[in-house]
Parts: C-alpha cells; structure tokens; sequence
C-alpha cells in the first residue's frame, strides 16, 4: 500500500508545484497590477500545497527505502528537485505554456475546478494526512475557482478579441482535459485501497461547472461541441510533453549545479 | 464665508507643517508641493513595481521550495507597495494610468539601483539586505512625512519591508556557512551590490536638487548624507555576522565620530545610469512596456464585460 | 512528326519502366503517376523537414560539445534531404510555396513518426538507430524508384542516413555502457520507440492504399510487410549488442521463417496518429506555421533587394 | 604566462560557444530552408573553433592545476559544462537573445566582422596553437562576414519593414558593440606577452567594414550616429546580462544533472 500513497501523493503535489512554476513567470509581468497580484496568489498557494504533499511523500519515502543502504534521505526538496520528468507524474495541462493571459485563465479554470471535487472528496480520505491537506488546501482552491470563473466569464463576454483569444485556448488546452478523469494505475489502486479519489466519478460534476461558467461567457459548451476530439494522455505516467524537460532544466538548475547545500 | 486669499491658505499651510499635523487630500496645498510630492510618491511606487524584475528573475530557479515561496512572495509584496503607492498618487490628482504612461515614456524615474542585473542566487540575498535596508532608512523617514496618505502607506509598507530584509541577510546567512562556492557567491554580491546601495541614498547634501525645499515642507527629514552614514553604520556592523566584507578598502570605525569612515562613490557611474546607461535600464523598461501593452486587450475586455454587466442590471431594474 | 496518341506514349512509358530506364522530368507519364510521385515525395520532403523538430530539441541540451555539434550536423542534413527533395518534387511541376502551404494546411502528410515527443537525451539515440533504421530501408528500395530525380535525391540521402543511423547507435551504446540511470534511459527510449518505428512502414499490405499502382510502376519495389520484417530482423539482433531488449514478448527467432516473429502492432494508435491525434500532431504543425509566417518578411525583404538590384543592373547596362 | 594565456583563450573559446548556442535555436525554425542551413552551419563552425579552445584551455589548465592535489582533469566538456556564468567569459553581444532575423544577423555581422580582424592577427600569435586555431578558422569566419554582411545588405535595401526591423536591432545591439575593443585585464596581458591581439587596434577596421555594408545598405553610418551612446561592458570580466544564466541552466542541464558521465 506504501507505494501507492506515495506515488498518488507525489502526483498531486507534482501537479501543484509545476502549475505555480509556470504561473509564477507572469510575476511582474500580468496585465493588471491587481491580476499580477491574485496570479502570484495562486502560485504561492499550490507552492503551499506542493510542499506539505511533498513532505509527506518524503516521510512515506523513508519508510519505504529506509531499508536499503546508502539511500539518501528524501526531503521536500530531494523530491522536486531531483527528480528527472519521466519521474514527474503531473497531468499534461499544467506544464503547458502561459501563452497569453486567456490560455492561462483557461489553464486554471480546467485544472482548478478538477482539483475541487477532488479536494471536496479527498477530504473523506481513508488517509488522514491526505485529507488534512485536502481540508485545508479546499478554501485556497475555492477561490483560484472563482477567481478563474469569472475571468473565463469575462474574456468570453468582454470584446471580440478576448472571445476569440479564449476559443484559441480552448482549442489548445482542451484535448489535455480528459487525462484528469482517467486514472493512471496508482489512481485506481488508490480508490481500492480507500484513500484515493474516483477521478471518472468527478467527470460529470466538473463538465457540468463548466457549462455554467461557458453559457454564462456566453460561449457553447466546450464539452458537447468537442466530441470525438482526442485527448491526450501520459503525464501521470511519466511520459509528458517537449515542455517538462525545458521547465526542470530551470527549475533545478541551482540544486544540480550545487549538489548537497543548504539553502 | 468669504474665500480665503492665497497667502492665508499658505499660511494655514505651513503652521500645520509646522505643528506636525498631517497635510490631507482635500486641503489646500502649494502647488509646488503638489507636484513634489507627484514625482516622489509616482516616483517610489514606479521603483517598486519595476523593483520586482530583478528578484523576480531568481523566483523560477529558487534554489529550495521555502526560498521560492518566501521570494514569490517577497515580490508580491512589491506590487502591493507599487499600489499603494499609486493609490497615494491619486489622492493628489493624478491617475495610475498617466502615473504608468508617464513610466513607460521615460519621464518619470525610478530608483537606479533596479538597472544592475541579478546574477546569482546570492544577488538575491544581497538586494534583501543591503537595498531593502537602504531603502527603510529612507522609508522610516517618509513615515513622518508631511503628507497624510504618503505617510499611512509608508507605514504599511515598512512592516512589510523590514522583513524582507531579515530574509535576505539570511539567505546570505545561509550562503556564509555553506560550500566554499557558496561563501563565494555570498562574497560576491556584496560586491556588486554594496557600492550601487550606497548610491542608493542620492547625491550629497550639497549637490541634491530638490531637498532643501523638501526638507523645509518636511517631506524629507533628514538628509541623504546622513541616512546614508546610518546605512553604512549599520552594515558595516552586520557583515561581520556573515564574515565576509565590503569592498571599500576606506572603511573604517572612527572613534571621534562615532561612525565608521569610508570611501568615495563613483558619481560618474551613478549620474550615468540615472542617465539611461546602466547595465539593465533599457531591458527593464522594454518589459514594464511588453507587459502592458500585451495586457491591453485583457483590461479592454475587462472593462467591456463591467460595462454590459451593468447595463444588464440597469435593464433588470428599469 | 505527327504528335503521339496518348495510348502510344502511355506503351513507351511503360516500356521504359518494363526496361529499367529512368523515368526523366520531360518525358511524357501518366497523370496518375505524376500525382503520385509529386504527393510521395512531398511527404517524403516534409518527413524531412518536421523530423528536425524533435531532435532539434535537444540541440540545447545535448550533453557533450561533441554530441552537439553532430546532432546539430544531423539536423541540418535533414534540411538538406528536404531541400533535394523539394527540388525533386518542382520537376514534376509543382512549387516549393505551393508544396509548403499543403503541409500547413494539413492537406499534405509526414511521417506519423515524428509526432512523438523527444523526453530524454536517450531518444535522441533511439530515433537515429530505429527511426533512421526504418527510414534508411525504404529509401534503400528507393533508390532504384522508376523517378530519375527521386531515385538520384535519394541516393544522396542513403548515404548520409547510414551515417546517421550508426551515430544514434553509438549514443545508445554510450549509454548502454554508462551508469544504471543511463541504462535506465537507454532502455526506456527504445520501449517508447519501438513500435513507432515498426509503424513507420505502413499498414500490412492488403490494407495499403496506393501500394498497388505503385509497385506496378516500380515507384515502390518491396511491400510494407517485407520491408518491415527486414527491420525486425535486423534490429533484433542489433539490440542484443546494447545489452537491452525489445519491448515485444512475441519476439522470437523463427528457425522455419528465418525470421523473426513480432508481435501485432496497436494499429488503432497508428491510424489515431495519422489522423491527427498524436502527442505533437499539433505542436509540429504549429512550429512549421510559425516558422513561415514570422519568416515572411524575409522573404519579401530578399525578394525586394534582389529586384532593386537587378534594376540597377539593368539601368547601369543601359 | 599561463594563467593569462589560459583566460585568453576561455575567453575566445566562451565567445563562440555562447554564439553557436544562441544560433543553434534557428535550426528547424529559420525563414527560408537554405538559411536555416545557412545559420546552423555558421553554428557548427563555431562550436568548432569552440572545441578546439577550449582543448587547448583544458590543456593548459592541467598543466597549470596539476600539482594541486584532487583537481578534477579539465577537458573541453568541463570548461563548457561545468563553469557558472560568473566564470564565463564571453562579451555580452554573443548572449542576447535572438529577436527576430534582423537582430540574429546584426549580431552575427558585428561579432564576425570584430572575429575576422581578431583572427587574422592572431595567425600571428607568439603561441603557435592560438595561431594555427585562428588560421584554421579564418576561412570560415571570412564566410560568416560576407553571409551577414549580404543579408544587412538585403534587409537595410529590402522593403520598409525589413529596415526598420534592422534599425530596431541597431537600437538593441549597439550597446554591446563597444566591449569587443575594451580589453580585459588578460586581454591587455596577453598583447603584452605578444601571443595576444590588440583589439583596440581593430576597432578602425571593423568600424570601416561596417560603414561599408551599412552605405551598401542605404543606411547611415552607425558610428557617427551613436556618438555618446553609453557602451555596456562586463562580459569578458564575469558580470554578464541576465541572459546568460538562462542560456546556461539549459546548456548545462544533462552534464548537471548526470555528473560524471560518458556521453
């Protein structure tokens, strides 16, 4: 069971910590000094929530391979960054580029309105620490929903163009919807073992919020208009986009070139 | 009531100056102080907005999890201080937008110290300890400036400010008692930094344009020269702590002042990159522009949402 | 000399075709033929030209100078294989522009196989040894395609492919002999690779649209199923020099064949990838776009300069 | 002796390493096929004329550190993947970003112009090793002068667009022009020496040259027309723009990451 709630752990922090990476990049760069503000908001929140799954993942860590010899000691940040990306476990959606401010609305509506039902559910978790976090990341979350809805509500219904840069990011971000609502092998497992969450069970609840929020953008619903469209799946997997690797060469870059230092 | 001549507002003016009230928004003011207090309140929030490139940098390669949340945030804080400040600005007439325009064209300045570039994880210790602390001296002043809103932001903002300088000194800390690379690393951003911090204060006394008149009007308390001696007395002390030095071969404690000696700062650097010709004005002015030209359409669409949604509500009503 | 019936020229044709000659741009074909050979070696160019997208990704990153600068090597022959090849391509009357628009428009197609992504410096090896691999056996059989210029563009390729292919061998062999993450990445590319390559071929003959006709006019000489088990062949036992495996359980030496047995290919996934669907489809496509409309003005400045100075030529001749 | 000669030669090594790096981007992405060619073989050469230096640095530096016990032996691959920017070398022009085709020839017309003069002195060098590098690559960076050169040509005479693009990276890059004729300490040392090259004396001459192709161009002179115009310098000492990290986190990624490693 260990290495189940491990790697179901490292999945959800993995997703948390690569969305604050990217949208930690429009610090100092969004449109609005306010918007600057609420982005950089949400990306100290899911840094938040990466760090306490990623320390609880390192504690299951040492558990687990305390056994072996020589194993260095795992720690929030041995997790995140020393790990290679086909070790990185977070959905494709979150690596993908901010683009412009519509494609990372977009990105945040889609990925913060999964991690809600997920959150709401995972709070019932069989795994107390998991529904801690859960618990405690739920408010956060709530409002990164809110705050994304209505700027969905707003480019959809604002000008043309912001109507036209929304559908744009549809077309991008939507085929990597559908990798949250399949479960990769240690989601299911999880589900059996009673801590994890039924992400397929989520699907109709998350399809529904965003047809409320697209009718009230004045959009048609993304989910009827886009069947047969493929969704691309294999981050939870390992196997990610062209994007990771450029993200990970950055992001660690300092504790791989200065193996071993306190920071 | 009959309306109060010019030289009777004045008058009103300077004895509240005098008496340590508060100048107000809707009080009557020269024209000149004004427009003083314009330039440096624009002036300040610009330094930190375009402030927060720099460090911002550094956020996406924060050496630890807790580095880059405490930065990401030490950033934020930056642009809450930049609205602050231009909420300051408004009270006396002018609009965030001019105020940014007038960034963005050049005419309006901000603090050099934002146009060295941050090369190194210890850069950002650096800039935590030696500019933010520069820049409280300045700011504990300004809590006593004449102008009300000036002051309450400055009092809001030199909470915040004095603890992004403890977190910069203790990534310094944390670099001192590090790898033989890190100690250097450490070393050589107070290097860099150490000399462009003391410029940080402005000229001397005696060549400082505006700060008679500022100094009378009491939106300036103490001079350059004296704040910075206060700076100099401070680090001098704190470095020790990190065992490392400050490239001024000059410095040296002073037993008749009381204060530690030191040397001469290159003005010609300093009057050259207020000029335009440091190594990063024209890089960061180029992405202050980017971000708000590629944000236009955001508040345009902004703005023609708020203006349906209102008139759908005014049709609900009527 | 009267002209020829379409029904004599079509007899000479065939007759050159029956004899080995080459086909040649000026003589007569059918328009069937022609159509064919101007949509293969279309997709042949652009297999060229969107294959430099994943192993230009790595160029950056490639981990020693030396492997740089081969990788950067290979990728710009590829330019140069899209480059004959487009050429070929224009005497059968077609326009490099026109061929280019095709392929952005999604109208033209490439090869399925580079609409995987590249995740680690190991795939750079695997796409030299099996991509290249698989590549190098239809362009081998090609290079006696009944088309003059495609079988002479492609004699050129053959030559620096095999170059190629040996270089991603020699990666995977580095690799193979490193350290236990090295293996690890050795290994795990060619599992991601494998069925790719094995796809690269086409679907089993009797599903082959064109295949047919093609043969017929010896534009193809062996079918996707030979071809196919000749790489298997080939490649089985050139894993077991790397000290790794193939992902294929089903992978067995057949003593009455002479061949190997494989496994069946995922051929929902092939035609998924050919429709579109593939992990990069849309990102390759997207690069390509970008590339020629912010290179439009390029073209025009050089196309303008060159007029200009042709007139300034003329008027100096004048 | 050594050490300066060592420094010398990193320096000129870092300068084609950055450029190539930085032209290595193109490929796959140029606006015409043949340039894309074009610009990745320019790269190619000057990864070449690259490794040869820094064999020749790697070298020196064992002979120089050979007695110091536990130093690692210096190899081409170390000094390129294994120093931090501080340690670099190159002057700042090779490290600005790309910008579009106009600022990506600009940059290589300045440097390659400055490259040629430098070579051709250095054939001369007291050091016979800096010498036959420099005859060696002189054919090539005589072919990088006339390629830029043609195309400064072609955009400042194409249409309105393509000379304003090219005024715009005159703009940007001019800055960065004067550094390549300020000598370094080791620079200084090295003329002193006799096996290094005068780069103050080159400045006529590359200022001549690009009058030249800038008349060609229909454009005014930028030497007269930037008088006063403050000069950016650093690069050659270690303190570089904010670029250079970024380029290096990427380069070095693999090399930081698997240390030790055969490649």
């Amino acid at each position: 069971m260990n290495e189940t709630l491990y790697n179901y752990t490292l999945h959800l922090a993995d997703n948390a910590l690569i969305l604050a990476q990217r949208n930690s990049e429009w610090c100092g760069h969004g449109p609005v000094l306010e918007q600057d503000i609420a982005i950089t908001n949400i990306s100290l929140d899911l840094i938040g929530q990466a760090r306490s799954l990623y320390q609880y993942a390192a504690e299951l860590s040492n558990n687990i391979f305390s056994s072996t010899t020589g194993a260095r000691t795992a720690t929030e940040d041995t997790l995140a960054y020393l790990r290679e990306g086909r070790a990185y476990k977070n959905c494709l959606l979150v690596e993908q580029p901010n683009g412009d401010w519509a494609q990372t609305i977009l990105r945040q509506f889609f990925f913060s309105t999964c991690q809600f039902f997920l959150y709401q559910r995972l709070q019932r978790s069989a795994d107390s620490t998991l529904a801690a976090i859960a618990e405690k990341s739920l408010k956060e979350v709530t409002y990164h929903v809110r705050w994304s809805s209505e700027w969905v509500i707003r480019l959809g219904d604002g000008t043309e163009e912001s109507r036209n840069r929304l559908l744009n990011a549809l077309d991008d971000l939507w085929p990597f919807t559908g990798e949250m609502f399949t479960p990769a092998g240690y989601e299911t497992d999880a589900v059996n073992l009673g801590f994890g969450v039924d992400v397929k069970a989520i699907k109709p609840l998350w399809e529904q919020r965003v047809n409320e929020i697209f009718a009230e953008a004045t959009l048609s619903s993304p989910i009827t208009g886009s069947e047969g469209v493929w969704m691309q799946s294999g981050g939870k997997e390992g196997v990610h986009t062209e994007q990771l690797g450029f993200i990970l060469a950055e992001m660690q870059s300092m504790q791989r070139t200065f193996p071993g230092c306190e920071w | 009531m009959f309306p109060m001549s010019v030289q009777e507002l004045e008058k009103i003016f300077l004895n509240k100056i005098e008496q340590e009230v508060k100048i107000e928004p809707k009080d009557w003011m020269p024209d000149a102080y004004r427009k003083t207090l314009i330039r440096q309140i624009s002036q300040h929030a610009h330094s930190e907005i375009v402030g927060m490139l720099p460090e911002g940098n550094w956020i996406s390669r924060a050496p630890s999890l807790k580095r880059k949340a405490i930065l990401l945030a030490k950033v934020q804080d930056e642009a809450g201080h930049g609205l602050y400040l231009y909420s300051a600005a408004e009270t006396l007439g002018t609009t965030r937008e001019q105020t940014i325009l007038d960034l963005h064209s050049g005419k309006a300045k901000y603090s050099s110290i934002f146009n060295y570039p941050t090369l190194t994880w210890g850069d950002i210790g650096a800039i935590g300890w030696l500019v933010d602390g520069a820049a409280i001296l300045n700011q504990v002043m300004l809590c006593r400036t004449s102008y009300g809103p000036y002051a309450r932001a400055m009092v809001r903002i030199c909470k915040e400010e004095s603890f992004h300088q403890r977190q910069g000194f203790d990534i310094l800390m944390a670099l001192s008692k590090g790898s033989p690379e890190q100690r250097e690393m450490c070393q050589d951003a107070i290097n860099r930094w150490w000399w462009p911090s003391l410029m940080m204060f402005g000229p001397h006394d005696g060549e400082s344009t505006h700060s008679e008149q500022s100094t009378l009007w009491k939106i300036k308390r103490m001079s350059n020269d004296e704040l910075r001696q206060k700076f100099v007395d401070m680090i001098a002390e704190q470095v020790k702590v990190l065992n490392m030095t400050l490239p001024d071969d000059k410095l040296k404690w002073n037993e008749t002042t009381k204060h530690y000696d030191f040397g001469e700062i290159n003005w010609t650097e300093f009057w050259n990159v207020v000029k335009g010709n440091g190594p990063c004005n024209k890089q960061r002015l180029d992405a202050r522009r980017k971000a708000w030209d590629e944000g236009a359409w955001v508040r345009e669409a902004a703005s023609a949402h708020a203006a349906k949604r209102k008139m759908r509500e005014e049709k609900k009503i009527a």
